[in-house]
Order: C-alpha cells, then structure tokens, then sequence
C-alpha cells in the first residue's frame, strides 16, 4: 500500500437512470413467472426445464428481486410504483392462482417480514436482545385460533359441565375487581410520576397487578360458564365475521403479554435479557402444549376459520380464482396491507420523540435516563410494539395454516427472526424485510427445491444430499453473508455511518493491530470518553 | 518551578525513536499529514497542539496501537511501523493511553500486576508494585478495589503506576495531568522529572497543560491539524508568541 | 406422452429422517415397479420427494407446491400425524389425494377429508391393542404411561390410559416428557411407584435412551410403547438394556410378510440399506395410489385422469396385491381392515409375537 | 407413602440431578470464558461439545476389543476430545468471529448460528458414512455399567451405592471426578496465572491489554481453547451419562448450560457451576413435583409432570434474575458514571 | 434566546438545598454528611482531591445514586428517590466526567434526545402524525438549532456526535444537558483535556449559560484558574467531607484547602493569572 492519498471515499458516482432496465426486468422476470406456473406453457415442451425446482426458485426470487430494484435503482417514479404495484397487487396474484404455493411463500414472507420488523423495533432500536419472540407470535395465534375452532365449545362445554362455584355473582365481583384494581394502578402510576417511590408503593402496585389478574381470571371464568349454553351453537367457532375484532384483540393480547413479561425483565441487560426472554419464550411455548382445555396440547387447533369477506370472495371468483383459494388471496392482501401499515409504524416511530429516545438508549443508558428518558416506560414501549406486530402476524398465521400446535412456536423460530433482522441490516427497514424474504425464500423454496431436484441423481450419495444438508448450506450462506457484509445486506444508514472506519481501516489492519482500535463497535475512544464498549459489556445488546 | 531546567541530566544525541514523514488514517481522516520527529536517548520531548491537532494519534502511531499508511517509525534503530502494540511493548516501551483505560472489572493490584505482564520475575513485579504505592499512597490504600469504581483522578494514577511497571526505556504519556488535582499535577511532573533524572527514562510527553509541559521538557514540538508547526528546545518554544496566543491561552 | 407424477412427503432431513427415508425409498420401488404399465398407457410416470423435516409448516408449505403442480395426482404421506393434519387441509382443496403409510392419530381422518386416506390402523385401535396386550399377555395391574407430548405420542398415551382404566387397570401416571437424554428423574419415581409395565408414547429415538437408562439402574419391568417404537434403532440405542420390549406398530416387519421377501433384496440392492416396517408401508401406499390411478386412468377412457377423479378412484376402490394384504377404504379414509403386529425385542432380537386385525369403528 | 422410601427416592432425584449439574458447569464454562473475552454467545459450542462427544464415541469404539485399562481408555477419549474440541474451537474463531471482531456483537452471534448448523451436518455426514446416525457408547466393563435383569441382581460391583439405595453407578463417579479437576485446574489457571490474567485483561479492553505487550488474539485463541477443550472433556461425560447422542444432540444440554452460566452470573467459574448443579437439581425437583402433589394431596401439583422440567428452571432462572439482576455470584458491574 | 429554551428561574434563593448527605460503597464513605446550597442563578464550584466525592456527590443529585442518608431539594422539592429521568424532569441536567454522547447519533439528534422530557407527543401521536407531533418535533429541532447556536457547534448539526474533535463533543454534552431545560445544571470538569486557549472560550460559555439562559451552575474543576476566575462560591470536598467553602479568594487561602488540594502552587499565586514559564 503505497497510496498516498487515502482511499477516496468511495462518492457514488450519481447513479445512472435505470428505468428501462427496470421495467424491462419486470417485464421479463413477470412473463417468466407467469409461465413457469401456467399450466398449458408447463404441459408444452418447454415444461420440462420449467419444473426444475432449482429453476422455479430461482425465477421466483428473481421476481421477488422486482420490488427490491424499484427500490433500490434510481428510476423514475411511476416505473418503481409500476414494478412495485404491479409485481405485489397484479402478477403475483395472478401466478399464485396457478400456484397457491405461491400465494402461501409470499404471506409466509410477508408474515415474517413483520416479525422482523417488529423484532427490529426491540433489537435493533432499542438495543434489547430477545430471544423469546415467537412467544408473541404464538400468543396471537392462539387468540384467535382457541375462539375460531371448535376448541372454544369444547372448553364451554368443560365450563358448563364443571362451573364451580361461578354464577352470575361472580361475574360481577370479577368485573368490579378488575374495574377498582385497574383505577388504582392507573392512579398509582400517575403518583409515581410525580413523588418518589416507597417500598409501600411499589408493594401496593403488586398487590393491585395481583388484584387486576384474579379479577380478569374471575371474569373470563365466569363468561366461560355463563356462556356454556352456547357450546352447541358454536361446533365450529365463532363466527368469521369477528375476525376484524380478534384482529385487534390478538394485537392488544399480544402487547398485553409482552408488557407483562417486560416489565419483571428489562431491568436486565443484555445477555441477560436474552436468556430470560429465550427461557419465558419456551415457558409459553410449554405452557401451550400443557393446557390442554384451552389450546388442545400437542394435538393442535384445527380447523381455524379465516375471515369470512363476501364481496372480496366476489371479486376473487370474479377474477377468476378458484373458492378454495379465496381465503389465500385475501389473507395476501390482508397481510400486504398489515405489513405496509406496520412499515409505516415504524417508519414514523422511528423519526420520532420515542425512536430517538430507543436509540439513545441502546447507544448509553446511563446518558439516556440522565437526559430524562425513563428507561422501563420506554423499553417497555419497545417491547409491547414489538409483540403486537408478532400477535396480529400470529393470527393470520393461524387463518393461513387453519391448525397450530406448539410445535411451531419454538425457540428456532426466534433465533430464525433474529437472524433475518441481522442479516438484513439491523436497524433498517427495508434491510430486515429483504432479510426476511431471503431467508424465508431459502427455507422454503431455495433448499428445499434443491433437495427435491438432486433426490433422484444417482450419483450423489445419501448422506451428502443437497436436500440433507439443508443446514449446512443454510448455515455456510448465513456466514458467507456475515463474513461478507458484516453490516447486513441493506444497512442501515446510521450503522454504515458507524462502521465507516472499519471498512476504510480493513485495508492497513493487515496484521490487526489498527483495527483493534475500535473494540467491538468501532467507536473509537476520545479522552475521557466513556469506552462506549464498557457499557456493551455488561449489556446493551449491538 | 525555576530548578526543573537544571535537574536534567544532558540526554544524548543517541535516536531512541524517529518518525519521517508519517501518515496515518483514521479511516478516511487524515490524522497525520507527514510528520517527522526525533526522540533522543534520555530525553524529555513535549507535543503540545490543539484539540484534535493529531497528538494522540502520534502516540497511537508510535506505540503501534495504529499503522502509518505510509512514512518510516524507527524505535531503537529498528522499524516500528505496523508492528503490533504487543511486540513494541515488549521492546521497552510503555503508552499511559489517553483515556486512562485501566481494566474496569480487575483490581488495582491486578492492574498493576497485568501491567508487569511482560515482567517474569515475580519478585521484581512485586517490587515495582510497590514502587507504584510509594509513587501514588492511594493506590495503596485501594489496593483491592475495581479499577472501574475509582474515581478519574485516582484512575490517572493507576494507569501511570501500571505504565511504569516494566521500567520502560521509553514512556509515551498522554495528558498525563487530565484530572488530576493541582496537587498531583505537580506531583506528576516531579515524577516525570525524577524518573528522568535518576533512571534516564526517555519521555514523549502529550500535554494540554503546555506551560509545565514546556517546563520540565528538553525539546519540544508544536501540532497542528495534523502537521508539525514548530520545534525546538523547550524554553524557546515556550517564549514563541504564536504558542503563547494559541496553547498557552495568553491574549 | 403425457407425464403423470406422485409424490412422496416426508422427512428426509433431521431426526426423523431415518424414517421417512424408507417411505420415499419404498415408493420409489413401487414407482418403478409400475413405470412400464403406465408407459403402455401412454403415461410417463415419476416420483418427486418432498421434505417436510416432520415440521408442521415445512410440510404445509411442501403441500402447497405439490398441490401447484398439476400433474402430481396423489401423495404417499407424511410419517407424522402432526404434519399430516394440515398439510391434507393444503391439498383437500384441489383434491390432491394423500395416502398415509404411518399416520396413526385418530384426527388424521376423523375430520372427514375427502382426500386423506391411510393404510395403517388408527390410534384407537393401537391404543387399546397395546392396552390389551399389557393386561392379557403382560397381566400388568399396574402401568406407568409416559408420553412425548407431540400430537402423536400423547394422542396414543391417552388412547392406551381409556383402555386401560376401562378394564380397571390402575394406572400410576401419564406423564408428559420432553427429556432427551436424562431421565433420572422419571426413572426414580417408577421405582417408588413399581409399575409392573411401562408404556412409552413416543419415538424409538428418545425411547432407546429411556430404555437404556432404565436397565442400566436396575429395572426390569416390561416396556411397551406404539410405532413410533418401530425401528431397528432401537437395540442400537438401548444395547444390551434392548430386552423385554414390546411394542404394537402398524407396518408390518418384513420378515413376517412372506412377500416381503423380494422387496427387501431388491431395496438392499437399490438404496444399500435394510429394509425397515415403514419401506414395506411406503411401497403399498405407493401402489394404492398407482392402482388408483390407472383405475381412474382407464375410467377416463385411457386418458390421464384429473385429480378428483384419482381421489375418489382410490377412497372407493379395493387394492390387491400389496405386501400388507388388501386394502379397501372407509368413508373418511381408513383402511377398512388393518392389522396391528405386535412385536417383541429380547436380547436386541426383534420377533413378532401376534397380530391382531382391526377395524375402524365406521366402516 | 412414608419417610423410609419418601427419602431415598429425594436423595436419588437429587444425586441425579448433581451429576447432570457438574456436566452442565462445564458445558457452562465453555460458554462462560468464551462470553468472558468476547461479548458472544458461542453458539457454535454445543456442536463443539458434541464433538467431543463424538470423539469419546470412536474412541472408545474402535478400542473396545482392546484389553487395555478401561480407565486409560478413559483418558485417551478424554485428551482426544479436548484436542479435537479445542482445536475446532479455535479454528472457529480463526474463520468466523475473527474477521468481525469489530462488527457489531449480534453479527458474529449469527455466524456462531451458522457454524452451529454447518457442524451439525458435517459431523451427521461423517458418521453418516458408516451408517451410523444415534451413537451408543460402548463403555469399559470398568465403569460397572451393567445391566440386571432385577433390581437386586444390580447390588454389587459397579453400583456400589445401590446397597444403600443411592443410584449412584461407577461412571457418574467418574464424572463428578473428572469434572471436579477440570473446575479447579481451570480456576486455578483463570485466577492465580499470568495466562489467566492476561485472558481477562484482553476480555475488558482488548486495546490496552496490547499495551501491556499481551498479544490479545493470542489469548482469545487461548481462551477458545480452554473452552473448546472444556467442551470435549463435557461431551465424552455426557456420552458417558446418557449413553446415546447424534449430531443434533448439542442444542438442548447447550441451551441449559447457558442458561446455567447466566444464572450463575456471566463470566464467573465458579458461578457457572454454582448455575448447572443448581439447574440439574432444580430441573429434576420439578419433574418429581407430582409425587410430592400427591403426597400432599394436591391436584394442582400432581399435574405438573417431566414436561415442565425444563420450564421450571427458567422460571426460577427468571426469579432469581428479577432479585439479582448479574446472576448469583456475577459481579455486579456497576459502572462508574 | 428564543422561547423553548430560555427560562427565569424563580428566584428563591437557593435553587437547590443539599443536607447532610452520605453515601457509602461497601465500607467506604465517599460523601460524608455534606451540606450544600446553590443560590439561585449563580455559578459554583465544588473542588477537592482525586477521590474526594465530588463525582459522586454530582450522582447523588442526579438520582444516578441514592444517597445512605440525607436530603437533596430543589426548589423545595424532594429529589432523593427519583430516578435520573424524572430528576431532569425536575430541572436539573448534567454533562459526565467520562463524555457520554450517543455515538450512532448525529449532533443534533443528540440535543433533541435531551429535549426528550420536555416534549409532549406520545406513541400514538408518533403513529398518526397528529399536530402535537409535528409540534413537538419542530420544537425539539428547533431546540437543537438554537442549543448548537449557543454553543457554536451548528457547523456539525449533521456529523456523527462521535466524530467531532474532542473539545466539541464536551461542549455538545453541554448542549444536550441545555436542551432540557434546566434550572440547574451540573458540569462535571468540563474543561478536562482542553488547553489553556480553549479553556478561555469554556469560561465565556459558561457565563452565557448563566446570564442568556438563566441557568444555575454548578461544577467540579480541578483547572484552578477556571474555577477561581469563574466561580462565585466555592465549595472543597477533602476524603468526602466539605474541608471548606467561601469565596474564591477565601478558599485559595484556606491553609487546610492549600495542603489538601492546591499544593505549593496555590502559594506562588499561580492561579488566577497566567503563570510565567520557566525559560
Ligand atoms: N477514533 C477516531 N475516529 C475518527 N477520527 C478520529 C479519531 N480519533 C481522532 N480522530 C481525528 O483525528 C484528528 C487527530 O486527533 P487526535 O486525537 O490525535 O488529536 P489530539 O491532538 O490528541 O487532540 P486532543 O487534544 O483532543 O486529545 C482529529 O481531527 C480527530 O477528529
Ligand atoms: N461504585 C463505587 N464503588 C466503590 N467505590 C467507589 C465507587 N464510586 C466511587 N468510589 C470511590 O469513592 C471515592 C469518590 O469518588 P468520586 O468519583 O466521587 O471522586 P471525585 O471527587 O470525582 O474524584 P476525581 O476528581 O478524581 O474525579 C473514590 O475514592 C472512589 O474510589
Ligand atoms: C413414525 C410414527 C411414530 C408416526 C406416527 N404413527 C404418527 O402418526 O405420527
Ligand atoms: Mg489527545
Ligand atoms: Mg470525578
């Protein structure tokens, strides 16, 4: 290295306009999706390269590729809206009326692009590394899965056989409970806001949380029994049409449950944090499968019922889809739609009052409080953020698969949203969504079609078949992607920003020594700075 | 402290450490825009500059914490350049980093002791942790405390105690006198002068504190903006009216 | 040439991939079995294997690409009564027919899809067999049950209990375990209790290691479990501790079908491993499916028959000349008349001690 | 039910549960160190553990016909396994946590994932070859492990114990034996040694320990080693209790055993052990609440059974955190302000 | 100065009232039964030896630390028990010995984060863009414009707040405390590592945070000629407890605070002038 001018920065040369190639790539990758799931081009003679499933997959990410470009390339606008619109509202639809599968990876992604998103809020803004986050995911599945299946009469026929001691008395004790106890810890909070706590306070707090969940227990309890008349009328469930209720209440249940678990754990930091939040993770997942009057244990809910929408039923025969893909169609869309407004929640929050203050508290707790962010209330905003986008994406989890059981709420679902957020580029929107997809794409269509196109070539033994290896190829382009982009695929500014020196200093750190300035985030020091790192040490997950 | 000037021992002309036109990045920053130096064998040398003038980074570049990107760093003859911190250290070399650094979870014992860590001989590692005492009473009185609960002062302390352990030929300190009472500050630089005198330590000296600095010091060079504006003996550049105005804060 | 495909979904990676290996490998053998009758109709026939790691929405998504290509007509599958339920919900609705060579659970076909068939026994059946075969041959009064908390285990614990409580046998515990390799625990409390027979709902893998522990601390009580038992793993994994096991399965051991005996020296050949129970099932699950489609192929005039016409050609039809015997379907798909073997491990020997014939309670 | 068979029945759970405890500290510790210099949670350490596991395995294989002393039998695994895990361990680190050691610190945890999944195939495929997939120990007549057609015929040479009702067999002996050396030779060198210093100088400020001449990559290759050596010594242990295991193995006893370290307090030794022998014990209380439900005639208690083992040390794990937010004997690292 | 920030302190005569706090680490009394009161609208100085208590006393009122024993009013309000948010809440800011930016923000992120308790807006505001959020948000850049203005830091409104060279970043957590709104704000050795020039510039600040905004002062020094030349009132801490107080001039001849603190310098008349070199 002999240059003596630094390494210019790298000044984007200003992006050459790329509609064409846009819309020309739309185009193509469109007409080759659309063919490779029409069923009279598939039966024609070119059918047999387009079944390949290497092949499939890889036209299907290369569509998928579509909405990522009319991101990414400098375009005109209404050819990005074009690609953007056209490829998610018209030709993926349209390939996936051939093809559910289509219809069932795009919600799939779509599904986890919000998990990662909302994982994103908790990790990558605020800072807090959780491991348990399926938990919330299973929580919204199971609102709505216990009450549209015939688990709900079930459990009112058990209430109606075994009531107990509950009348219509009870009824009114546990709402008046809940009603007194929920005043007081509103009023409690209100106090506290303003004078300092005491040990009777915060005791007095307890005691009225403790008072809030008999009440609430009684409550339901006592419905429970009150409503068993109605078992028989509800064989199947409650009716679809309360989908739109249960879409907010899987949110708020959800949210109640994140702050529930928040509240003891995120005094913790770091590591700590993770481990405990992985542990109450499982704890939901083994309390699912152990409660078998309300969520059917290991043997699962099903059917689930999905939303019952006449006129869009209407226009989805009307184009032509068949009825038993109605119910994708719309949950696609239904999901495109929740997932645009969760992007938009984000987006704002981020640009706000509370995502700076999220931000500043990953970067230092100490200064944060000190500069007057309440560190538990707005953690606790993260948290409860997080977990609503995980509840409503749980219930439509549910409508989509129509059967959940614990099984697929656990502990490898977490870490695999984790790794999507990371791998997408902590922090970033568009990042971890594309990190979703990628990995989500991987999962289902990428390793799989690999292993179903090798299966039959003789000459690979068992043991090494691509379709066996699937972690390891999975594992090996997990740390490809790391080693190569250490930032994540779509970065974040901010983070960029920070890893600045890193990338620059890479080239005359051969031996590692410069390098090593920045310990671990690549801050590097002032005097009298606070090591930034210090803080990481004992938490403040990065 | 007019008798600092005559308790120096006349250093040698021998070079212990020379830079020629160094360069070093900070990423894209260009921290040090060729400078060159000299250290000579025995002698107290002051960097004194502005807020972000490249001192630090001078030292940085020295004890092989950074890598020049181009420019030669010789220290005992030998090139110095873009070997790594460790193998300069153990040449005799010592850093007070800026920052202070001291290990916040080890005690000021371990720190010490951790600081000694190219020392083999126990007994000797011992003996120079009670030197370390002798130097700094506080130290001694906290000798089981986490270095990271000490307050800043008592940290300046331990991370000059720690930086002494290996009896370096050459010691590079960095703002030394940064939170330390004025007591201290002029304790230190008696320190300074003594283990100057009495062992021939040879010092590069980084000091916002220029009017002491420029006292206890041989020779001195004056940074800015990452280049070298002046050099010279200590006292001329102490009378220099640029220096005045711009480091010593005379209007 | 008009291709014709059926697929085999099952897991052929992870831990149950031993299992599920031997149903593709058993299909595979019918396809080509049967390859040259399809060519002669004017049918290119394949098969194409899908994995569904024994993962729940693996197996929904699998399906789901299966019911999207058209010109696969039925499944062979899944080996998991967990993976079954929603992936024949995927393909219930464009009429993709699935035949089962291992799904026990009873909801597999209680719900009443017009696509989800099985060649095996129900669970209510297993259950009770095993249940029966406790107090008649064990003349156990007294039984421990454990179970592996997966739809499958602790579907066939609680089928195994109601039997038992009915016929006043007492039963210690059913106990939930999702241990995998320290069963201490467990193993003192069937000390304090001292069953005079231990059921076990679960999968050989965590069984064999239950077993081994089990013999190694002294106790020699009986062992009875259900199919999930049903692998020659089991005295690798319990070793010399693999004696006085007893286990009821719905696939038959090999050895005990006279049939049998070609199909296993040709899977040797083919796939260099032994043939296990549920390679014999995945080959008659395959050849239902294939009867089913050339008897709805020659309904249709010799013409490649549609989906719905292959599923209703095989819930209605009768299929000959498997190794398991005949099978003919009920009106949600159970085999009307199947067996279940009874098998028994002493000394790392496995033997097959009866067989008792079942029939689903609608016929 | 009386006392008389009421407690040695709690002895047995007890006792089981220690033995299980001592191979969760040292899984714990692997983990620990690791944690310790670099801030990371070593994912990939159970496939490192299970390597070990998978070494103890061939060894003792391929030298059962061999009538050599089973307790050098015993040895050999051992030191294989500590080579092996150590050294994949630093190989590890070499290739995918090195190169991000200055990404952010969730970065080099999603390697550790990777490299998890990777090792898990690799080490199925190579025993794959040889058809094998669950691997079943053959261990040494030595280590008494036997088994009995009755109870009684059990009494005597390789349960010693049993005569007083303790199940307590010649390998666990061995276990809590081995494990107890390698606790105090490790906390003897992380502790009293200039090694163990230096390693946790590099862990708090990698830059400075520089300074000091200690050469921190150095030490974290160091320090992967101990853990990675660590891990084999635990995986030939776990072969040894359990019996069986296969490549997929590591996940679960990795998972406890972090969850050991934590409750312990990150980063100290002793803490960790404090943490497995307390979650072995807690675990196996848990999975026994039924009797004691019974005994007490609750219905509530008696329903709990095995299953809620595993969530029943979290949830003391959670209690015992939300009291002592840095884990029982971690320190608590009030920063300075 | 413009609305958001600028604020006339009430004028009691203390703003803030310390009583007889201790704080003790373990076996080691940092603070020892210290009592304090800041007048109102003033600026003082708390100095003493390394390890004196001095940081410590600074996090006892900021609810970093609780005290063991002891009273801290502000404006007649109780602050001990309040955690650190609700301290600033209160009114009173700080800036750290060790700085303490948020390093993945830009500069004026950084002041608009110490705007954070002054600002109305919540989540659903946030959600919806409602026109408190566009208020509130307006004020706080607004806050960072005018804050970055007083301390002549708007060239670096969008630098990473790490990037900055290092005088800046002090006064950039200066800012950051200002954007609070404080009535009292607590500096601790603001002028560490800035050299005798910049020092100079320091000082000028500092009386403009007094006399523009209205801002009590209090800091811990140990550049004497900062703190003779700017305080109004002294106060030295020696082994935690308060040695002495008074006015600069009282206390650079107090013999006890001389032996403890100053050293020979004090007795050169070092302090408070230049001080001459040696040729
Ligand atoms: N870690 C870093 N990353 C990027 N730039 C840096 C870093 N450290 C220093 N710089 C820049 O390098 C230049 C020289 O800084 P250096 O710290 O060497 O100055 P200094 O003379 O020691 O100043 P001070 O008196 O503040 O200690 C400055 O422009 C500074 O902004
Ligand atoms: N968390 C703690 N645990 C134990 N001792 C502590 C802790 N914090 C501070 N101390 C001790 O309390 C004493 C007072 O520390 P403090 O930081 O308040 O001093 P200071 O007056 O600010 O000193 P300096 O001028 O050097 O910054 C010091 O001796 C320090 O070692
Ligand atoms: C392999 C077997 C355990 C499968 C089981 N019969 C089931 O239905 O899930
Ligand atoms: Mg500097
Ligand atoms: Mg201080």
């Amino acid at each position: 290295m002999t240059a003596i001018n630094p390494a210019q920065p790298n000044r984007a040369k200003p992006a050459p306009d790329r509609t064409i190639l846009l819309v020309l790539f739309f185009v193509v990758t469109s007409a080759l999706l659309l063919a490779s799931h029409n069923q009279n081009v598939l039966n024609g003679s070119l059918g047999g390269v387009l079944r390949n499933p290497i092949l499939e997959a890889v036209v299907v990410s290369l569509f998928l590729a579509n909405v990522l470009f009319a991101y990414l390339w400098k375009a005109a606008p209404w050819a990005r809206a074009l690609v953007g619109i056209g490829s998610l509202i018209l030709v993926l639809p349209m390939a996936g009326r051939e093809d559910t599968s289509l219809l069932d990876l795009s919600i799939q992604i779509l599904i986890f692009s919000a998990l990662a998103l909302g994982l994103n809020i908790v990790v990558g803004l605020a800072g807090l590394l959780d491991l348990g986050y399926v938990a919330f995911f299973a929580v919204g599945a199971y609102t709505w899965g216990i009450f549209a299946s015939p688990r709900l009469s079930s459990i009112l026929k058990y209430y109606g056989e075994n009531p107990g001691a509950t009348n219509a008395a009870t009824l009114a004790f546990g709402l008046f409970l809940v009603v007194v106890t929920a005043a007081s810890m509103i009023y409690m909070r209100r106090m506290s806001n303003k004078t300092a706590p005491t040990r009777l306070s915060s005791w007095a707090f307890g005691l009225a949380s403790f008072g809030l969940l008999a009440g609430l227990i009684l409550t339901v309890r006592a419905i429970a029994v009150l409503g068993a008349s109605q078992a028989a009328g509800l064989a199947t469930g409650i009716d679809s049409n309360f989908f739109w209720l249960f879409l907010a209440l899987s949110i708020m249940a959800a949210a109640i449950v994140g702050v529930l678990i928040g509240l003891p754990v995120l005094k913790l930091k770091g590591d700590y944090l993770a481990i405990i939040t992985l542990g109450l993770g499982e704890v939901i997942r083994v309390l699912a499968n152990n409660l078998d009057l309300y969520t059917a244990g290991s043997q699962g809910i099903t059917p689930i019922k999905s939303a019952a929408v006449p006129w869009f039923n209407s226009l989805a025969g009307f184009l032509g889809f068949s009825e038993d893909q109605y119910y994708l169609l719309f949950l696609y869309v239904l999901v495109l739609v929740v997932v645009g407004v969760i992007l938009l929640v984000n987006v704002r929050l981020d640009r706000s009052r509370i995502g700076r203050a999220w931000i500043a508290i990953r970067d230092d707790e100490v200064a944060a409080q000190a500069m007057g962010v309440p560190l538990v209330q707005t953690k606790l905003i993260a948290f409860a953020t997080g977990a609503s986008f995980a509840g409503v994406m749980g219930m439509i989890f549910a409508a989509k698969q129509t059967f959940i059981s614990p099984e697929s709420f656990n502990l490898f679902q977490s870490i695999g949203v984790l790794s999507m957020v990371i791998l997408g580029g902590m922090g970033s929107f568009p990042g971890v969504i594309l990190g979703a997809t990628v990995v989500t794409l991987l999962n289902l269509r990428i390793l799989p079609g690999l292993g179903e196109a090798s299966a039959n070539v003789a000459w690979i033994p068992q043991q090494v078949n691509p379709g066996q290896l699937q972690r390891l190829v999975f594992g090996v382009i997990l740390v490809t992607i790391m080693l190569l982009r250490p930032e994540g695929l779509l970065p974040n500014k901010r983070r960029v920003l920070e890893l600045h020196h890193d990338e620059n200093q890479e080239d005359d750190s051969a031996e590692g020594n410069a390098g090593a300035l920045g310990t671990g985030t690549g801050d590097v020091y002032s005097p009298g700075k606070a090591p930034i790192k210090e803080n990481d040490r004992s938490g403040g997950a990065k | 402290m007019p008798e600092a000037a005559t308790l120096h021992k006349t250093p040698t002309t021998t070079e212990m450490l020379a830079l020629t036109d160094v360069h070093t990045y900070y990423g894209h920053i260009h921290a040090l825009k060729g400078i060159s130096m000299t250290v000579n064998e025995g002698e107290i040398v002051a960097l004194i500059g502005g807020n972000g003038a490249g001192k630090t980074t001078t030292l940085r570049t020295v004890s092989g914490m950074m890598k020049p990107k181009h420019g030669t760093l010789t220290y005992q003859g030998q090139n110095a350049a873009g070997i790594p911190a460790h193998v300069i250290m153990g040449r005799g070399m010592s850093h007070v980093p800026e920052g202070r650094r001291i290990f916040p979870q080890l005690t000021v014992r371990e720190n010490l002791e951790v600081g000694g860590y190219t020392v083999l001989d126990k007994a000797l590692i011992e003996q120079r942790i009670q030197e370390g005492f002798g130097f700094f009473p506080r130290l001694k009185e906290r000798e089981h405390q986490l270095g990271g609960t000490m307050s800043g002062g008592e940290q300046q302390m331990l991370a000059i105690a720690r930086a002494l352990m290996v009896n370096p030929k050459l010691l590079l300190l960095d703002e030394p006198s940064m939170g330390l009472s004025p007591l201290f500050v002029e304790a230190i630089f008696d320190i300074i002068v003594k283990l100057n005198r009495e062992r021939g330590m040879t010092i590069l000296l980084v000091e916002q504190n220029a009017n002491m600095a420029l006292e206890v010091a041989h020779r001195a060079y004056v940074m800015q903006t990452g280049e070298i504006k002046l050099s010279g003996k200590a006292s001329d550049i102490a009378q220099d009216e640029s220096v005045r105005k711009a480091y010593l804060g005379d209007e | 040439q008009t291709t014709i495909k059926i697929a085999t979904l099952s897991p052929l990676s992870g831990g149950q991939s031993d299992l599920g290996t031997q149903i593709r490998n058993g299909a595979t053998l019918a396809v080509n079995e049967y390859k040259a009758q399809f060519k002669k109709l004017g049918f290119d026939l394949s098969l194409t294997p899908y994995d569904d790691q024994a993962d729940p929405a693996t197996g929904t998504a699998a399906a789901r690409k299966i019911a999207a290509d058209r010109q696969i007509l039925a499944v062979v599958g899944t080996l998991n009564s967990g993976v079954a339920i929603p992936s024949s919900a995927a393909l219930v609705a464009s009429h993709v027919a699935m035949v089962s060579p291992a799904n026990t659970n009873n909801l597999v076909t209680d719900r009443g899809l017009s696509n989800m068939n099985r060649i095996v026994a129900r669970d209510d059946a297993q259950g009770p067999a095993g249940a029966n075969f406790i107090i008649s041959t064990l003349k156990g009064k007294k039984v421990y049950i454990l179970n592996d908390k997966t739809a499958y285990g602790e579907g066939l614990a609680a089928e195994v209990e109601k039997t038992l409580k009915s016929k006043g046998v007492a039963v210690a515990a059913n106990e939930g375990t999702e241990e995998k390799s320290d069963f201490s625990s467990i193993i003192a409390k069937i000390k304090l209790q001292k069953p005079d027979v231990i059921y076990f709902g679960g999968i050989y893998n965590q069984v064999g290691v239950f077993v081994k522990q089990l013999r190694e601390s002294g106790v020699a009580t009986p062992i009875v479990g259900g199919d999930g038992l049903d692998s020659t793993q089991i005295a690798t994994i319990a070793g010399k501790g693999a004696t006085n096991i007893f286990y009821t399965t719905v696939s038959a051991p090999p050895e005990s079908l006279p049939a049998a005996k070609t199909l296993a020296a040709l899977y040797q050949k083919t796939f260099n491993a032994p043939v296990q129970g549920f390679g014999v099932f995945g080959y008659d699950a395959a050849k239902v499916v294939l009867q089913g489609v050339l008897a709805a192929a020659r309904a249709n005039g010799n013409k490649a028959p549609s989906r719905i016409q292959v599923e209703s050609a095989i819930r209605k039809g009768s299929f000959t000349g498997l190794l398991s015997g005949n099978v003919s379907f009920n009106s949600v798909g159970d085999r009307k008349s199947a067996t279940i073997y009874v098998m028994s491990i002493m000394d790392q020997q496995y033997k097959l001690s009866t067989t008792v014939a079942v029939k689903p309670v609608k016929q | 039910m009386d006392l008389a068979t009421l407690l040695p029945f709690l002895v047995n759970v007890i006792v089981g549960g220690l033995v299980l405890g001592f191979v969760y500290a040292i899984i714990a510790l692997g983990y620990t160190m690791v944690y310790g210099v670099l801030q990371l949670i070593n994912f990939a350490h159970s496939e490192v553990f299970v390597t070990g596991a998978v070494v103890g395995f061939e060894v003792f294989r391929v030298l059962a016909p061999n009538p050599m002393n089973g307790y050098l039998k015993l040895l050999i695994a051992l030191l294989s396994a500590m080579l092996i895990s150590g050294g994949l361990n630093v190989l590890i680190e070499r290739l995918a946590y090195r190169p991000l050691r200055n990404a952010p610190k969730l970065v080099p945890l999603i390697t550790a994932i990777g490299v998890s999944l990777i090792l898990q195939d690799v080490l199925r495929v190579i025993e794959g070859f040889q058809g094998r997939f669950d691997l079943t120990y053959t261990l040494p007549d030595a280590f008494g492990v036997k088994f009995c057609a009755a109870e009684s015929s059990c009494v005597g040479a390789g349960n010693f114990l049993r005569t007083i009702g303790v199940d307590l067999q010649v390998k666990d002996v061995i276990l809590i034996v081995v494990a107890l050396v390698s606790l105090t030779v490790l906390n003897y060198v992380v502790n009293r040694t200039r090694l163990g210093k230096a390693i946790r100088a590099v862990a708090q400020d990698r830059v400075t320990a520089g300074l000091m001449g200690i050469d921190s990559n150095l030490m974290i290759s160091a320090t992967f080693l101990i853990g990675g050596a660590l891990g084999g010594i635990s995986g030939v242990l776990y072969g040894m209790k359990v019996g069986t295991l296969n490549a997929y193995s590591g996940f679960e006893p990795g998972l406890v055993a972090f969850t050991a370290a934590v409750l312990g307090g990150i980063g100290s030794i002793p803490g960790a052990v404090l943490g497995g022998l307390l979650i072995g014990v807690i675990q196996k209380l848990v999975s026994v609440m039924s009797v004691l439900g019974d005994l007490v005639g609750s219905k509530n208690l008696a329903t709990i059974d095995d299953s809620y083992s595993k969530m029943g040390a979290f949830v003391v794990l959670v209690l015992i955190l939300i009291f002592k937010p840095t884990g029982l004997l971690g320190k608590s690292n009030t920063e300075k302000v | 100065m413009t609305a958001p920030v600028s604020r006339n302190g009430v004028s009691s005569s203390n703003i803030l009232e310390v009583q007889n706090v201790t704080k003790i680490f373990g076996g080691l009394t940092a603070v020892n039964d210290v009592t304090m009161n800041i007048p109102d609208r003033s600026i003082i100085s708390v100095i003493g030896p390394n390890g004196a208590g001095k940081t410590t006393f600074f996090n006892m009122i900021t609810g970093i630390y609780t005290p063991t024993k002891g009273t801290i009013r502000l404006a007649g309000r109780e602050m001990v028990g309040l955690r650190p948010d609700q301290v600033v809440e209160a009114g009173i800011a700080r800036t750290f010995q060790n700085i303490r930016l948020f390093s993945t923000m830009s500069s004026e992120e950084n002041i608009m984060v110490g705007r954070h308790a002054r600002l109305k807006s919540g989540f659903i505001d946030a959600v919806l863009h409602t026109k408190k959020f566009h208020a509130s948000e307006a004020e706080a850049r607004e806050a960072a414009r005018v804050m970055l203005d007083f301390v002549g830091l708007s060239k670096w409104r969008n630098e990473l707040a790490t990037n900055l060279p290092y005088g800046d970043q002090r006064k950039l957590e200066i800012a950051r405390a200002l954007a609070t709104t404080p009535k009292l704000v607590l500096l601790d050795e603001p002028a560490a590592g800035m050299n005798p020039r910049e020092t100079e510039d320091l000082k000028a600040l500092i009386r403009r945070i007094r006399d523009d905004l209205g801002v009590t002062v209090c800091l811990i020094e140990h550049d004497m000629r900062l703190v003779m030349t700017l305080s109004e009132y002294i106060t030295v801490l020696d082994y935690g407890s308060k040695i002495s107080e008074g006015l600069p001039h009282q206390v650079r001849n107090d013999p006890r605070v001389m032996e403890a603190y100053l050293g020979r310098g004090a007795a050169a008349g070092e302090y408070g002038k230049e001080a001459t070199p040696n040729a």
